[in-house]
């Protein structure tokens, strides 16, 4: 059973990249917009996961990680060196040793004390963006990020897409096989942090891991939004903006490593769907959580799975 | 009939820590039920009040159904329950402890003093400051105050100095005949002795089923017998 | 520096640091009672002022408007918490703190839908513009009995708490729900009326703090921060650690907006940070 | 006989309740010693002490010489000083193999141990079951095959026959004869049955003190303990 899932987990991945792939080749603006900003998410959601789902660590201030991601990438190709590639790699390097810091400052703490923290420091986060003018350009944020520069040149929308899909294939696979590495398990071991200690685990460092990895992801996907939206604004940084891979995981299920992408799927198709009603938008999303939380906590996943079981069980009954 | 509990099995999460449990008691009786640890004892009276496990079979008190009320509502009925530790709120003075128990902001010391002079020097020292002992006897005490029927006892002995412990059993007596609170009383095997001395009626628990029910005149003289289902 | 200002500063700071206060002494009476933190309680606080604004137009009566917009508010308050939260007491607190989420993106999204998205505000020069000169500036005779207000709230509270029987039920449930129960006290009973008086406090806050800051979208995802902030230095569950920390993070936002303005979020930023580096457990941690 | 763990003068108190009063005893390589008494007498404390579960308010313990007053519980247990729990304490959303491997991994073991262990202790079965899954009586056998391939050299095992029906008992008995000739173990029991069965050395403590200390036979005559266990004096 176990097996079966892991591949079937691969096995889809592979498989939506390849129709991800083939939107690409229809160069209709409109697609490949929602599909890049579907895997932008999507990265940012399975980035969340890794902390909520799996290292059972609830953050309200995921934001600060796509949001130093996305500045870093844009304050870096703007001053010191045109290029999106090099920016990003950049972004990603940085951001270990601050996801390290907020994390050594952030996970002695636990439960609501680690929410709040990680909150009030997404916010101080904010408010650097916001303050520091001359560096970030406030509240206009950072204009003009460039797509073309001296080594890659992704100003053309495919070649943009193909950019972003290159990164969400490789890091969806990446953190996949991690998850289902040694120190994957070690980080679902997370869920008796007593016993972990007594099996002779250091817990906090485990933890710190956890929230290394699970920032670095978060920064390549808000570098790849820089890139890709060559405009950026401190809102990505306010604690509103860490709500929102938080409810794309509990639509999708965060039991599931593939919860986070389906959720993902359902924001975007939905944000876009409903363009119309855009001002009942988080109302709808506010409904869907108290929804999901009282009623079905396993997401929408969880709900499929559930009922596929059902009609297995159904269907041996009546066999026999 | 006082207390009735019928084919009562009683699960902590997945595991079941009562099996097919029954029970009469009448009136103005005393039971002691015994027996070693993870026995059972303790969730026999949790499942009582209902709290913290999951249960089927059915409990009535006076004839009413008490299964699945809410813990406050059973209590209401006359029902006072005294867990292991003594249940008095730390942080509060035992003054405040005893006005909970009589819902109202006057408590009167007297009769309480009857049974337990020393309480007046605990009357406002902070719950938590108290030794184990006297947190119990207290807890007992405040029993007067609550006026139950029914008194639900867990090891209220244990722990205790010798002196402490007959003092103890002296008083559940004098609840019994003075305020005529029948007692459902748990004490870990070795306690059997004691428990004798007033209970009118034991009965043994070991891994989650009853293993011997008996008066006490007629366990005294099984003692030795009763002693291997107590593993001692 | 001048001492005129530092005073006037200090004093914007004191009705600054009451509203905090107002939105916070339901945010610890009801972690203190229910152990769930309220997300939504910045939210309710801004439904108090936008009740407030509704009720005057139509009654342009000051103290009616706001007695109502202080019981609509708590009666709300009440239906989430019967309705809601009352399910997920005894469930995992991550769960509790993501319902709350849930409710305040609810009310913070129909508050946009009903009251729109301009900023609401309450003309009242006659409150406002009366009061004492310190130097130039005009500390109003409302801030400060808003100060006032916040500071007796703190004195009845804890005479409540501390000495009579209602009080003793509050602790009583707060320190060992169990044995509560076992002396036939309905703990359900107690989390509906701290939830209600909880909320109506907020939204008591609300209402008066629309005379002096206009109320729009967004205000709310502020203030939760802000409530949050100083519930955790104060420690969550401490009553006066709530009281003193509101006051203080107003009086030093203030400050702070007057001598750096460049910074002044910022500041408190990194001072809760510094104090939760130094007392994990915040100030007044009892354990 | 080599002493693998000295404790002295460990205190631990809630409040005013000395839970573990001033205690000092030593274990010696390779003998089972058991530790009884009544309920609340200190004896989870104690173990909670040694494995820093808690923090001790004064005393000093040492392990094979080592002073490990001042290390965390991850510390101590890769010095290999291992402990199971009274109530099963385990991953529940993993499964059996991972629950193994995750303790492999806090020792460095490698994964043909975790096979040899599951079938010694007849597991297999269970191997890609969810721990949530499988029966309470497995759950303890996890517990334990966890607890070995932490490669532990003092084994502190909490009432490791409660909650399990005789059958049951017998076999785990048989188990941990087996253990304790290559690891010294340290039981807390209540089954007077297993514990006589068992012990080489048995501790009695009471009110946070141990009140007798010597080989079974010398317990059971001890008047002390008679009048706590069996309520003769």
């Amino acid at each position: 059973m176990n097996k079966f899932l892991r591949d079937i987990n691969i096995i889809t991945i592979l498989i939506l990249s390849i129709l991800l792939g083939l939107i690409s080749l229809t160069g209709d603006r409109f697609y490949l917009y929602i599909s890049s900003l579907f895997m932008i998410y999507s990265l940012y959601a399975l980035s969340y996961n890794l902390l909520y789902g799996y290292a059972k660590l609830l953050s309200f201030g995921h934001g600060m990680f796509f949001a130093t991601g996305a500045y870093i990438t844009g304050l870096f190709t703007l001053r010191i060196f045109k290029d999106p590639l090099i920016g990003l790699l950049i972004s990603i390097i940085s951001t270990i040793p601050f996801a390290l810091l907020i994390g050594y400052i952030t996970l002695r703490h636990t439960k609501v004390y680690f929410a709040i923290l990680t909150l009030a420091l997404s916010m101080f986060v904010y408010a650097i963006l916001i303050k520091w003018r001359d560096v970030t350009g406030g509240s206009d944020g950072l204009v003009g990020i460039p797509k073309k520069g001296v080594i890659v040149d992704i100003s053309s929308p495919q070649l943009n897409y193909l950019f972003i899909l290159i990164f969400f294939v490789l890091s969806s696979l990446t953190l996949y096989l991690f998850i289902n590495s040694s120190r994957g398990l070690l980080i679902k071991a997370l869920v008796n942090e007593e016993r972990l200690l007594f099996t002779g685990h250091n817990v906090l460092v485990i933890r710190l891991y956890a929230f290394m990895i699970s920032g670095v992801v978060a920064a390549l996907s808000g570098s790849l939004y820089a890139v890709f939206m060559s405009v950026i604004t401190p809102d990505i940084a306010y604690w509103t903006f860490s709500a929102e891979p938080l409810i794309m995981t509990l639509l999708g299920g965060s039991d599931y490593y593939l919860g986070p992408l389906l959720g993902a799927a359902i924001y975007v198709s939905l944000t876009t769907a409903l363009a119309r009603f855009a001002e009942y938008w988080m109302l709808f999303l506010g409904i869907a959580m108290i929804a999901i939380i009282i009623s079905f906590r396993g997401g929408v996943l969880g709900a499929l799975i559930l009922v596929t079981t059902r009609l297995k069980d159904k269907r041996l009954k009546t066999s026999k | 009939m006082m207390l009735k509990i019928e084919s009562l099995n009683a699960y902590y999460s997945r595991l079941q820590a009562l099996f097919d449990i029954n029970l009469e008691m009448n009136k103005g009786e005393i039971i002691g039920v015994l027996g070693p640890n993870g026995a059972g004892k303790t969730t026999l009276l949790k499942s009582i009040i209902n709290v913290e496990v999951s249960k089927t079979g059915r409990i009535l008190f006076k004839d009413v159904e008490i299964t699945t009320l809410p813990t406050h509502k059973i209590a209401s009925l006359g029902i006072y329950y005294i867990p292991d530790y003594g249940g008095l709120f730390p942080g509060l003075t035992i003054i405040e402890n005893l006005q909970l128990a009589a819902n109202s902001k006057y408590v009167s010391i007297d009769e309480l003093k009857e049974f337990y002079p020393p309480i007046i020097d605990l009357l406002n020292r902070k719950a938590d400051s108290l030794s184990g002992g006297e947190r119990k006897i207290v807890s007992i005490i405040r029993s007067i105050v609550v006026k139950p029927e029914l008194l639900l006892l867990d090891e209220p002995t244990e722990g205790m100095a010798p002196v402490m412990v007959d003092r103890t059993i002296k008083l559940l007596k004098k609840l019994n005949e003075e305020k005529n609170m029948s007692i459902l009383w748990i004490e870990p095997g070795a306690k059997i002795r004691k428990v004798l001395e007033i209970a009118d009626k034991i009965l043994i628990l070991a891994a989650g089923r009853i293993v011997y029910v008996g008066e006490s005149e007629k366990a005294l003289k099984e003692i030795d017998e009763i002693k291997k289902y107590l593993f001692i | 520096m001048n001492l005129e200002a530092f005073l006037t500063q200090t004093l914007v700071g004191l009705y600054t640091g009451s509203f905090y206060w107002l939105l916070t002494l339901g945010l610890t009476l009801i972690f203190g009672v229910t152990r769930i933190v309220n997300f939504a309680h910045a939210s309710f606080f801004v439904l108090g002022s936008y009740l407030m604004y509704t009720f005057y137009i139509y009654t342009n009566n000051f103290i009616l408007s706001l007695s109502a917009a202080t019981i609509t508010t708590g009666l709300i308050g009440v239906i989430f918490e019967i309705t809601l939260i009352r399910r997920v007491y005894k469930i995992e607190e991550m769960y509790q703190l993501l319902l709350t989420l849930g409710i305040a993106l609810t009310l913070n999204e129909s508050q946009k839908l009903i009251w729109g998205t301009s900023p609401k505000y309450i003309n009242m020069p006659e409150l406002i513009s009366s009061g004492v000169a310190i130097g130039y500036t005009n500390i109003s005779y409302y801030s400060i009995a808003v100060i006032s207000i916040g500071l007796i709230l703190f004195i009845i509270i804890h005479i409540v708490i501390n000495k009579t029987l209602w009080g003793l039920k509050i602790r009583a449930v707060w320190r060992d729900n169990i044995m509560a129960q076992a002396l036939k006290i309905n703990p359900y009973l107690i989390y509906t009326t701290v939830f209600f008086i909880g909320i109506a406090l907020a939204g008591f806050g609300g209402a008066l703090m629309i005379i002096l800051h206009p109320v729009g979208p967004g205000v709310g995802d502020h203030l939760i921060i802000y409530a949050f902030i100083i519930v955790v230095i104060a420690s969550l569950g401490n009553i006066t650690g709530a009281y003193i920390t509101s006051l203080l993070i107003g009086v030093i936002s203030s400050l702070a907006t007057w001598l750096a303005p460049e910074i002044d979020i910022v500041i408190i930023y990194l001072i809760t940070i510094i104090i939760l580096l130094l007392r994990p457990g915040g100030l007044f941690g009892e354990r | 006989m080599r002493e693998i763990l000295r404790v002295e003068n460990l205190s631990k108190s809630f409040g005013k309740f000395k839970a573990v009063d001033n205690v000092s005893f030593n274990l010696r390589e390779l003998e089972i010693t058991v530790l009884i008494g009544p309920n609340g007498a200190g004896k989870t404390t104690l173990v909670n002490l040694v494995t820093k579960k808690l923090k001790p308010d004064q005393g000093r313990i040492l392990f094979m010489g080592r002073d490990i007053t001042n290390l965390n519980s991850y510390q101590i247990t890769r010095l290999g000083i291992v402990r199971t729990f009274q109530i099963v304490n385990l991953f529940p959303t993993l499964t059996v193999y991972e629950n193994l491997k995750v303790a492999a991994l806090g020792s460095k073991t490698d994964n043909k141990e975790i096979e040899m262990i599951m079938s010694e202790l007849r597991l297999d079965k269970y191997k890609d079951v969810k721990v949530m899954n499988v029966s309470f009586g497995v759950q303890k056998l996890v517990e334990l095959a966890m607890a070995l391939l932490l490669k532990p050299r003092l084994l502190i095992l909490d009432e490791p026959a409660a909650g399990l029906p005789r059958e049951d008992r017998k076999n785990l008995m048989r188990i941990l004869k087996e253990i304790g000739e290559k690891i010294t173990l340290l039981i807390i029991e209540h089954d007077m049955e297993f514990v006589f069965e068992l012990a080489q050395r048995i501790m009695v403590m009471n009110r946070g003190k141990i009140i007798a200390d010597g080989k079974p036979d010398d317990i059971i005559n001890n008047s002390i303990v008679r009048e706590i266990y069996l309520g003769e004096s």
